[in-house]
């Protein structure tokens, strides 16, 4: 069971901003691929991988990060703080 | 040393009062305040920050403690707003006191770097013309390696 | 665009606070402020500001105008004060306000140094250790090469 | 006739901030050595040639900057501002 959370038009592609699910990948990459066959939203969100930004417990990670310790996977575009 | 992530207006002159009060053995104090802005030829209704409460202060802190083994610093400040803001409204601040100019200006230039694009926020902007999610810029990404 | 050389003391939050009233539209705002200091080693009873009345301001303003025309400003400040100051009082303030962070970081970045070594203050402080003019440090020569 | 001033400690080591002086001098350095002969207080402000500056009119010069024309001469340390 692992925690997801999406922020911005990530968030609004998706539909709901948490959820938690039962996976068993074991990279960014993978539980991408398993989000994007949920549904439309989920694809439209994570279309283009290149502009999406992944934490895993809250530390930035990349696309090969593993998650299969992780309780927390955040996905975001990049951030426009300040 | 203090990090805020609220949703509330703050006035920028009473945190730096407070701040300077505080810090009365610095030579140098150096303050950042980021204002949300309306262009006339696109005049903003509001600006939405959307934010990741947890990894935000985490993230801030991490870049407080870096910045402190860097330079010389005597004292520093965050505040960094979510929420519904106004143009004209006070979005960011970064206050750093030091012995040494040098040091308080890199601290706070280095600090907003890195609020800019490692910290987790958003910003919506809602204007007449509709409302888009403003877009990271690569001069951004840029300033960051300065300081590699 | 104000700039004062004056001997009376002035709050930091009270210029601040006029300075942003005045400058509703600029996204950035960034502050500068020296402030007298004392080392515990070698506590200061006071110091003492000389100037050249006529030519600090007439340099002030030709090193604003060089600001102005080097980097994108809104607006600026710069206050300098003379004659005996206290510890822990406010000896310079430099104000700069942008659209963009970087005009208005690096606008306050290049006044500073050259009110340190092209304006002409001469400061003296008196301790209990004895009477001496503050000598001219070569990392601010250093620094003014930045802007080359 | 020209006006000559003198500030921080060059001003202390002559022991006036001001005066009006005739003179030939075509170049700051002349100038310098004309002061020098007029007391042990100037030759003490002036020995160190390498750490006076100078300015003509209210502008920076240097010790070769012409003063035919110059209203106002000011000798001093290097500046301490900020």
């Amino acid at each position: 069971m692992v925690k997801v959370l999406y922020f911005s038009w990530i968030r609004e592609r998706i539909g709901h901003s948490m959820e938690t699910i039962e996976t068993d990948a074991k990279k960014v990459n993978d539980l991408i691929q398993e989000l994007k066959t949920k549904g439309d939203g989920y694809n439209f969100a994570f279309s283009k991988p290149s502009v999406i930004c992944v934490a895993i417990d809250q530390e930035l990670g990349d696309m090969n990060s593993d998650i299969s310790k992780a309780n927390e996977i955040a996905f975001f575009p990049p951030m426009t703080g300040g | 040393m203090r990090v805020s992530i609220q949703q509330k207006p703050f006035s920028l002159t009473n945190e730096l009062e407070s701040f300077t009060a505080a810090n009365t053995a610095a030579g140098a104090v150096v303050s950042f305040t980021g204002i949300v802005r309306s262009e006339p030829e696109n005049p903003l209704e509001y600006m939405l920050i959307e934010h990741y409460p947890g990894m935000t202060e985490k993230t801030i802190i991490k870049f407080m403690e870096k910045a402190a083994a860097r330079w010389n610093l005597k004292d520093y400040l965050i505040i960094h707003r979510f929420g519904k803001l106004n143009p004209g409204e006070n979005i960011v601040l970064v206050v750093t006191s030091s012995k040494h100019r040098r040091d308080a200006f890199d601290a706070a230039d280095y600090l907003m770097d890195y609020l800019k694009s490692r910290a987790p926020f958003w910003k919506k902007e809602v204007s007449e013309k509709g409302v888009g999610w403003v877009e990271s810029k690569p001069s951004d990404e840029i300033a960051l390696k300065r300081w590699k």
